[in-house]
């Protein structure tokens, strides 16, 4: 009853091509900001900002680089894990050679960084497909994982190989606390939200899809393949090098190719898909998931003060994560993002059955 | 019942009563439809795209779970039995095999292999299977010059043909056909056709057919129903419907008794039909 | 009454969790047994909450995110990795929390003046190597021998494996001999072709910085290319029963190294049966793990934690509880002597131990273990690194992380 | 050059195991048209049971001999795939019939998920032995040509033998049988497949429990070579070069791909390596993957991606 | 218009195929075969299945390239053609089997059609400046003229694959008419429809032909439409062409009669 669009006529083409159409849903997402904005700096838990808000928005981000790729461009890409430590370890390069280098513009170099990167390893795209894509996708994740790990230039000589940061500060600003980290990410993790919406519903967007749905038709309409997957694997690489440049940075303050490995790579693809392929809202969802199955399966135990051994535990959360990935893609094969608007979909014919 | 009765009614085959189908759960597509096929008849299934001819076969053959509908209510019956839970193989097993819009072949295997592929429920000797192949080839000429090309290569008429063949290759009492002479140029849809008849009246095959081409498809059948926005909106003997003037109107194309030229129309029909 | 938390972090999951589950059993067994046996420390129940890493930095960090401010405050971080310990140290300084890393984590932070939470204690790898070389040393007849030597180190991929090798490269160069590098991917099942080329280049030692399935799969590979077991030297967490008791008589000559002495059995152990084991509380059911290296390497570390808060408890008011700050006090002024070790059950297990604001390590002692195919044997004296060797890497790179970071460093000269 | 022949038999026979461990890729996609993640912890809960059971079986029994208590162990670990297959069947395949590739695909990662999960709950997560009598000194050939010998691990030749054996019966059994058909017609298209009425959740099962008895002797193989731990379970990752080179639905071409691979890799391991510090193997196999597809993009012996408007 | 008129209108060669030969492996699809269109016209082509008909098209605008043979379009000479450059000259097509954009709604496939006439920048389409946007403005009301013209409007958001064939073939069309295309292929576009749509599809074909004057090369298998509809008629067979002319002059044609039509035509 609640959820309609009646009534809300559009008279332009400018009104109907708003982000949000539907006044409820421009409601809904000014609220969303407003809570992440404000009411959660004020709220949250140190651990909630650290262990899982942080987490979850640069994984989203990571995500929404991904989607772009995967999901809207059709190439499944297994090695982000790949990209992220690109955008990681250039950022940081940047700020250890020349440190003179705002923070921000270290990140949006690696960002810069992953995209090169990226789009090299998006070339052979255009000549293999599917499947056979995805598996030499994974030659950047091991090759980068390689690179890091046996070539000292890019850790700075360090002896162990492990690289930190230092303090960081943004526009004079300290970046230290848990507060002024989420925000410092959130911000970033907004704006690219944003560019990336208005990226694959514009022009450029339809191209990508075109590609992904039917590549011989695509061309046929004047798309060019190369123009198309090259920028999507742009695009994709240099979102996911930001999000691995503030990983890196935010997140964990020091690490090594390790924190970039190939278990990364299949998170990221499982967020991508368990929140819906081709759904920036999906990403979001699907990181969320990602983040809080596993924190919620290893506190729920406790909770109810049932003494579950560490390793038990832990093997039943693998199942358990394992089942609901299953069971989600069941339920809704094009992920939470769809089963989302079904649901409103629903609630839009509510009360009447159909 | 006697025996005289029962060659003059001959038996329900095939019951479809009153379903309502839903996709994804929310995209109400069927809204109660009913039919029947009686033992040894065509049945046509006529209507505009997107009326349900499609879901209804689906719904019938239980390939709907695929597509993510359900039949919400309603049931089915064949040969009395209801078959709304029965897997498509238990189905085919019984019988009843669809022949799928827009053919569906199995792209990386030859039109033998796919030929061979719809005998998979029969337990049958090398012999026998040989036969079935041979009845197929001489149905379809074409399809044995082409025996060992990949169907994935194959034209769009051979790809039907490849279709139905491998439906008969199963042996059934009961066809679903979905859109045969789409895309078939005018002498194969003739000959279908004709092979239809011909398996309707030599081997007693029931056939439920989904047409656009009203035109033939009212010439073969022996019962139509239209369906229209996922309702049945009129349904009689195929002589009587051909003979109705709004069938004639609107799905045969002739008013005031003769054939008008394509080029003649001036406007668009379906918007004058909007409008009244 | 009071509590006092400790954080256990734990592996038992995860390739390295052969090694990661006696190890975890180790550290609670012996918090069991504090809180069984004494009833905590001067009265203070030892509370604790294990948390699985598997071994991930960024699972660590949640870990510690999730347990640095129950109950009080955390004593300490013992974060079994590597990896964590170099994602934690960041957060540790900003957050005040002790990070205990007893025979692992950063070589350098034994320098206590820069590295204020970090505590390294009974050894490192440069330690270690360092011992190891002494040994090599012995059996050719002297260091002098060591000249046109082949020594080989074959590593786990990873900070872990890299930390030895600024170590043995000094030494090279001291003493002469030819260090050859063999990093082998993690997780280490493949080694085919590091083990080809050992076959070729027959080095005269081998040292194996590996870890888990590495170890296993290092040792089988020796055999498959006929290289001798008992030139063959493993890092403590290469050289535990665990590694090698499936392989039986093949590991038979395999060298480990033991931290201070944890192959052998104490008094420490009886206990432990007794108040933990025979009452049915014993973390791991049925036992098997109790003596093994890794059980009493994890009651070894426990043990230092729990020193370390009874020690700031001397200083701050015996049968209180400590602050994170307060406990790392304690560690910084740990002195167990050799009666207090006899009192805790160590006397055969360990040295003497003493750390002050300078040095966070305390004492290196080590022994070198041999496998006989059933069980190891313990087959040197003792030994202690070389500190014309190690401390002036400590040195360096300690100032070099300082001035990375911007850090101030401690004077400890002034307290 | 004794050394070259020492590196070009150890890559052979490392090609053979991967060959193996890509033969279960192959089989489940081929017949259903499902890029299986979960290969690697199939391997590795197939290596748990049949370490395990050979352990537990002579405790319960009281049997002795060793060859008894791994031919028990082998049947029951056989069974227990079976079980695991029928189960995949039932709790997911059946309700993913006809969904996308990546839909599959994170289906299978989830069904990992899982099977690590619970093959460590059931039998535990530290290093179990398998001993299935393979011999492990040892041998030098051509010891008259070169000084030394040439090196060969009687062990991975008797693996790849195996392997080897049970690659030519399963092409045999593809090839030759009416079941062969209908399990690449499914892989095209599964509702047509339905339509003609193969029945999809008993093929499933077949495949599946023919990719679990793969999977299980894989896994005694790698087990008895490295130990059975959760690392078996990335035995998969060494694979996915191999099934993409060989072509994603050719059982040849798991042979010749894992050939390839095998020696590509350490080849390159001994000879380029330590110009560039090492380690580059594993990458190393996933380029030599990437360019040969850059000639032939369904690899070597795949099916040619059909594309026509 | 009446039949004089159309002949009037309609000019000189604007594609002209000489000696086009294609096969796949063993498989002859096309023999040396030389057809031409004029500008203006709508050109048939006709043919039993299989026949090599649609392979023409694919010829035409460069999805296959020939092994022999020659296009000529608007005066230039190729050899190769390819699909982009087909695209940029102004060629467009619908398929037979349908190539649509599955996942994209009705609008964004049609709006892809519009593709090579869209020139802002990534940048400015990402930041939404004033020129991308008022470029998305300008040729989404173009298309939605478009989705009017083919009464589509009430499916303008919802995802192509969930459309009934028949709809999704005229989003088809309207993305090849989004291209504004000189030529414009259709390749069966009546398949599967019921006659009343295939009346409305000849009247639309018609009125894009005569208001627009756009070229129309047609594959089409109901004679009816075929004989009423076109100028002009090939008849293809295996791969040959069997006649070419007008289509009372092809209905009459004996051996396109055995080939094709059939006794009862
Ligand atoms: N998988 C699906 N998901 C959602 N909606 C569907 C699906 N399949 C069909 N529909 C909807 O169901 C309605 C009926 O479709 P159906 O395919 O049965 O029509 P049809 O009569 O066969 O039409 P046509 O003659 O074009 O084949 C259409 O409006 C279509 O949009
Ligand atoms: N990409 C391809 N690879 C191999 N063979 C092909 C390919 N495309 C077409 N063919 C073959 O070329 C021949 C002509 O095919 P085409 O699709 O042009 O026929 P058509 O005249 O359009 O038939 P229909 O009326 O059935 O659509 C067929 O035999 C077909 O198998
Ligand atoms: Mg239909
Ligand atoms: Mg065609």
């Amino acid at each position: 009853m609640f959820y309609r669009e009646n009534g809300q006529f559009k008279s332009t083409y400018r009104a109907d091509q708003q982000i949000f159409p539907i006044r409820q849903d421009r409601f809904f997402i000014l609220l969303v900001l407003l809570v992440a904005f404000l009411l959660i700096p004020l709220l949250a838990s140190n651990y909630f900002l650290q262990a899982i808000l942080i987490p979850f928005l640069i994984l989203s981000l990571a995500a929404i680089g991904l989607n772009i790729l995967v999901g809207y461009c059709g190439q499944i890409s297994i090695g982000s894990g790949a990209f992220m430590a690109v955008g990681a370890y250039a950022a940081w390069n940047f700020g250890v050679r020349m440190p003179a280098t705002p923070l921000v513009v270290q990140i949006l170099l690696g960002g810069v960084f992953a995209t090169l990167v990226g789009v090299v390893f998006g070339v052979p795209s255009l000549r293999i497909r599917g499947l056979y894509l995805a598996v030499t996708t994974l030659a950047a994740q091991f090759f980068v994982d390689w690179a890091f790990l046996r070539i000292p230039f890019f850790t700075n000589y360090s002896s162990s190989g492990n690289v930190s940061v230092p303090a960081l500060e943004a526009f004079g600003l300290p970046v230290q606390t848990p507060v002024q980290r989420y925000l410092f990410v959130l911000i970033f993790v907004a704006v690219f939200a944003l560019l990336a919406k208005n990226l694959v519903r514009g022009a450029i967007g339809r191209q990508w899809m075109a590609i992904r749905d039917m590549d011989v038709a695509a061309s046929v309409i004047g798309i060019r393949p190369i123009y198309a997957k090259l920028t999507a694997f742009a695009v994709s690489s240099f979102i996911i090098g930001v999000a691995g440049a503030l990983w890196a940075y935010i997140h964990l303050g020091s690490w090594e190719p390790l924190a970039f490995d190939l278990n990364r790579s299949l998170q990221l693809l499982f967020i991508v898909i368990i929140g819906g392929l081709g759904s920036i809202v999906g990403s979001f969802f699907g990181a969320a998931f990602m983040v809080l199955v596993p924190v919620f399966l290893t506190n729920v135990p406790h909770m109810f003060g049932i003494p579950l051994a560490v390793d038990t535990a832990s093997h039943i959360e693998h199942m358990v994560f394992g089942g609901l990935i299953v069971f989600f893609l069941i339920v809704e094969p094009h992920g939470l993002a769809r089963l989302w608007s079904i649901g409103k979909e629903k609630l839009r014919i509510w009360p009447f059955p159909h | 019942m006697n025996a005289s009765v029962e060659a003059a009614v001959p038996r329900i085959l095939l019951n479809v009563n009153g379903i309502e189908v839903i996709y994804n759960h929310v995209i109400l597509v069927l809204k109660g439809v009913s039919l029947c096929v009686p033992e040894g008849k065509i049945v046509a299934l006529l209507g505009a795209n997107g009326a349900g001819k499609t879901t209804t076969l689906r719904a019938v053959s239980n390939l709907l779970k695929a597509e993510r509908g359900d039949v919400t209510k309603g049931n089915i019956d064949y040969r009395g039995e209801r078959i709304e839970r029965l897997t498509p193989a238990e189905l085919v097993k019984r019988g009843v095999v669809q022949v799928m819009e827009g053919r569906h072949c199995f792209a990386h295997l030859t039109i033998e292999e796919n030929l061979l592929t719809g005998a998979y429920t029969r337990k049958i000797s090398r012999g026998e299977l040989n036969a079935s192949l041979d009845k197929v080839y001489q149905y379809f000429p074409r399809l044995k010059q082409r025996r060992s090309s990949q169907s994935g290569y194959t034209s769009g008429g051979e790809q039907q043909m490849t279709a139905i063949g491998r439906a008969l290759m199963a042996n059934p009492n009961m066809i679903l056909l979905d859109e045969p002479s789409m895309g078939l140029a005018p002498q194969i849809v003739e000959e279908i056709f004709e092979i239809v008849r011909d398996l309707n009246q030599r081997e007693g095959v029931s056939f439920l057919l989904a047409e656009q081409n009203t035109n033939i498809a009212l010439r073969y059948a022996d019962y139509g129903y239209i369906l229209e926005n996922g309702r049945v909106m009129m349904d009689g003997a195929a002589k009587a419907l051909a003979e109705n003037e709004d069938v004639k109107e609107f799905y045969l194309g002739v008013s005031s008794g003769e054939r008008k030229s394509f080029r003649d129309n001036k406007f668009y029909r379906r918007r004058k039909r909007w409008l009244a | 009454a009071e509590e006092q938390f400790v954080p256990l972090l734990a592996y038992r999951t995860g390739s390295f969790a052969p090694l990661g589950i006696p190890w975890a059993d180790g550290k609670m067994d012996y918090l069991k047994l504090v809180n069984e046996r004494d009833g905590g420390v001067n009265g203070v129940k030892i509370v604790y909450e294990e948390c699985e890493t598997a071994y991930a930095t960024d699972r660590g960090v949640e870990c510690y995110e999730r347990l640095k401010n129950k109950s009080g405050g955390a004593s300490g971080f013992d974060t079994q990795s590597t990896g964590i310990t170099f994602a934690l140290t960041d957060k540790a300084i900003v957050d005040g929390f002790t990070i205990e890393t007893v025979g692992y984590g950063l070589s350098q932070s034994a320098d206590g003046s820069v590295f204020k939470w970090n505590f390294p204690l009974l050894g490192t790898y440069w330690t270690a190597a360092d011992v190891m070389i002494q040994d090599i040393a012995k059996k050719v007849g002297g260091e002098d021998k060591l000249k046109g030597k082949k020594i080989a180190l074959v590593y786990h991929d990873s900070p872990y494996g890299k930390e030895p090798i600024a170590l043995l490269q000094a030494r090279a160069k001291s003493n002469g001999f030819d260090l050859q590098l063999y990093p082998v991917t993690a997780p280490g099942v493949q080694q085919k072709s590091t083990w080809l080329q050992i076959r070729q280049s027959k080095p005269d030692f081998l040292l194996l910085w590996s870890a888990g399935i590495m170890t296993p799969t290092a040792i089988r590979e020796a055999q498959a290319v006929g290289y001798p077991r008992d030139k063959m030297y493993g890092i403590w967490w290469a050289s535990s029963e665990n590694d090698v008791q499936d392989l039986g008589a093949v590991a038979k000559g395999y060298n480990g190294i033991t931290i201070h002495n944890s192959a052998d059995h104490g008094r420490v152990h009886e206990d432990l049966k007794k108040h933990v084991y025979d009452k049915g509380q014993g973390t791991d059911t049925n036992g098997k793990y109790v003596g093994t290296i890794a059980h009493t390497r994890g009651m070894m570390i426990s043990m230092l934690q729990v020193e370390a808060i009874r020690t700031a408890q001397e200083k701050y008011g015996k049968g209180k509880h400590m602050t994170p700050e307060q406990v790392r006090w304690g560690f910084e002024n740990l002195n167990i002597t050799k009666e207090r070790l006899e009192e805790l059950g160590f006397a055969k297990l360990m040295r003497p131990v003493k750390t002050s604001c300078k040095n966070h390590m305390g004492d290196d002692w080590a022994r070198i273990i041999q496998w006989n195919g059933t069980k190891f044997d313990i087959v040197s004296d003792w030994y202690q690194s070389d500190k014309k060797f190690v401390d002036p890497l400590v040195k360096e790179l300690a100032a070099k992380y300082a001035s990375e970071k911007k850090l101030e460093t401690r004077n400890c000269d002034a307290s | 050059m004794a050394f070259f022949l020492e590196t070009l038999f150890g890559g052979l026979m490392t090609g053979m195991l991967y060959s193996l461990v890509a033969l279960g890729f192959v089989l489940i996609f081929k017949a259903s048209g499902v890029f299986n993640f979960a290969q690697g912890a199939m391997v590795l809960i197939a290596a748990l049971s049949m370490a395990r059971f050979s352990e537990w079986i002579p405790q319960w029994l009281g049997i002795e001999s060793l060859i008894l208590a791994n031919v028990l162990a082998f049947i029951i670990s056989g069974i227990f795939m079976w079980l695991i297959a029928v189960a995949i069947e039932r709790w997911v395949l059946r309700y993913l019939v006809n969904q996308e590739g990546t839909t599959l695909l994170m289906a299978t990662i989830g069904i990992s998920y899982f099977l690590d999960g619970m093959g460590q709950i059931i039998f535990g997560s530290s290093v179990y032995s398998i001993d299935v009598g393979m011999p492990k000194d040892p041998v030098f050939i051509l010891e008259s040509v070169f000084e030394g010998g040439v090196l060969i691990s009687l062990e991975d030749l008797t693996a790849a033998a195996v392997s080897a054996l049970l690659v030519a019966v399963l092409a045999v059994f593809f090839q030759y049988t009416s079941v062969g058909r209908a399990l690449r017609a499914v892989a095209d298209d599964h509702q047509a497949a339905q339509s003609i009425g193969i029945p999809l959740n008993r093929i499933w099962v077949v495949v599946w429990t023919v990719a679990g008895i793969v999977a299980l002797v894989a896994g005694i193989i790698w087990g008895s070579k490295f130990g059975v731990q959760f690392t078996l379970s990335t035995a998969a990752l060494r694979a996915l070069p191999v099934v993409i080179l060989g072509g994603l639905t050719s059982v040849p071409g798991a042979i010749v791909g894992g050939l390839i691979i095998g020696v590509g890799e350490k080849l390159s391991e001994v000879y380029v390596g330590p110009f560039v510090g090492g380690g580059i193997e594993i990458w190393f196999a996933y380029v030599l993957a990437l360019v040969f597809l850059l000639f032939r993009p369904q690899g070597l012996f795949g099916e040619k991606i059909i594309d026509r408007v | 218009m009446s039949q004089a008129a159309r002949d009037q209108r309609i000019g000189d060669i604007i594609l002209d195929l000489q000696n086009i030969s294609l096969a796949f492996g063993g498989v002859k699809a096309l023999t040396d075969i030389s057809f031409d269109v004029r500008e203006h016209e709508i050109r048939a082509i006709i043919g039993p299945n299989g026949a090599g008909k649609s392979s023409m098209l694919n010829v035409i605008n460069g999805v296959y390239t020939p092994q022999h043979g020659e296009i000529t379009l608007a005066g230039n000479k190729f050899t190769k053609m390819n699909s982009r450059r087909a695209a940029e000259m102004g060629i467009a097509r619908t398929f037979q089997n349908l190539a649509l954009f599955k996942g994209m709604s009705v609008l964004d496939n049609i709006m892809t059609g519009r593709n090579l006439r869209m020139t802002s920048g990534i940048l400015a389409q990402a930041f939404r400046l004033g020129s991308a946007e008022r470029e998305e403005i300008a040729h989404r009301e173009f298309v939605e003229n478009l989705i009017d013209f083919l009464e589509i409007q009430a499916y303008r958001k919802t995802p192509v694959g969930r459309l009934p064939y028949g709809l999704q073939k005229r989003v088809d069309l309207g993305r090849a008419l989004a291209m504004e295309p000189r030529i414009l292929l259709l390749d069966e576009p009546m398949a599967g429809m019921n006659i009343e749509e295939k009346q409305d599809m000849s009247r639309f074909i018609l009125d894009v032909n005569e208001e627009y004057g756009t070229t129309i090369v047609l594959i089409e298998h109901d004679m009816g439409v075929v004989m009423d509809v076109s100028d002009r008629v090939v008849v293809l067979d295996y791969g040959k062409k069997i006649g070419d002319g007008m289509p009372d002059e092809v209905r009459q044609n004996p051996e396109v009669i055995r080939a094709y039509l059939g006794a009862s035509h």
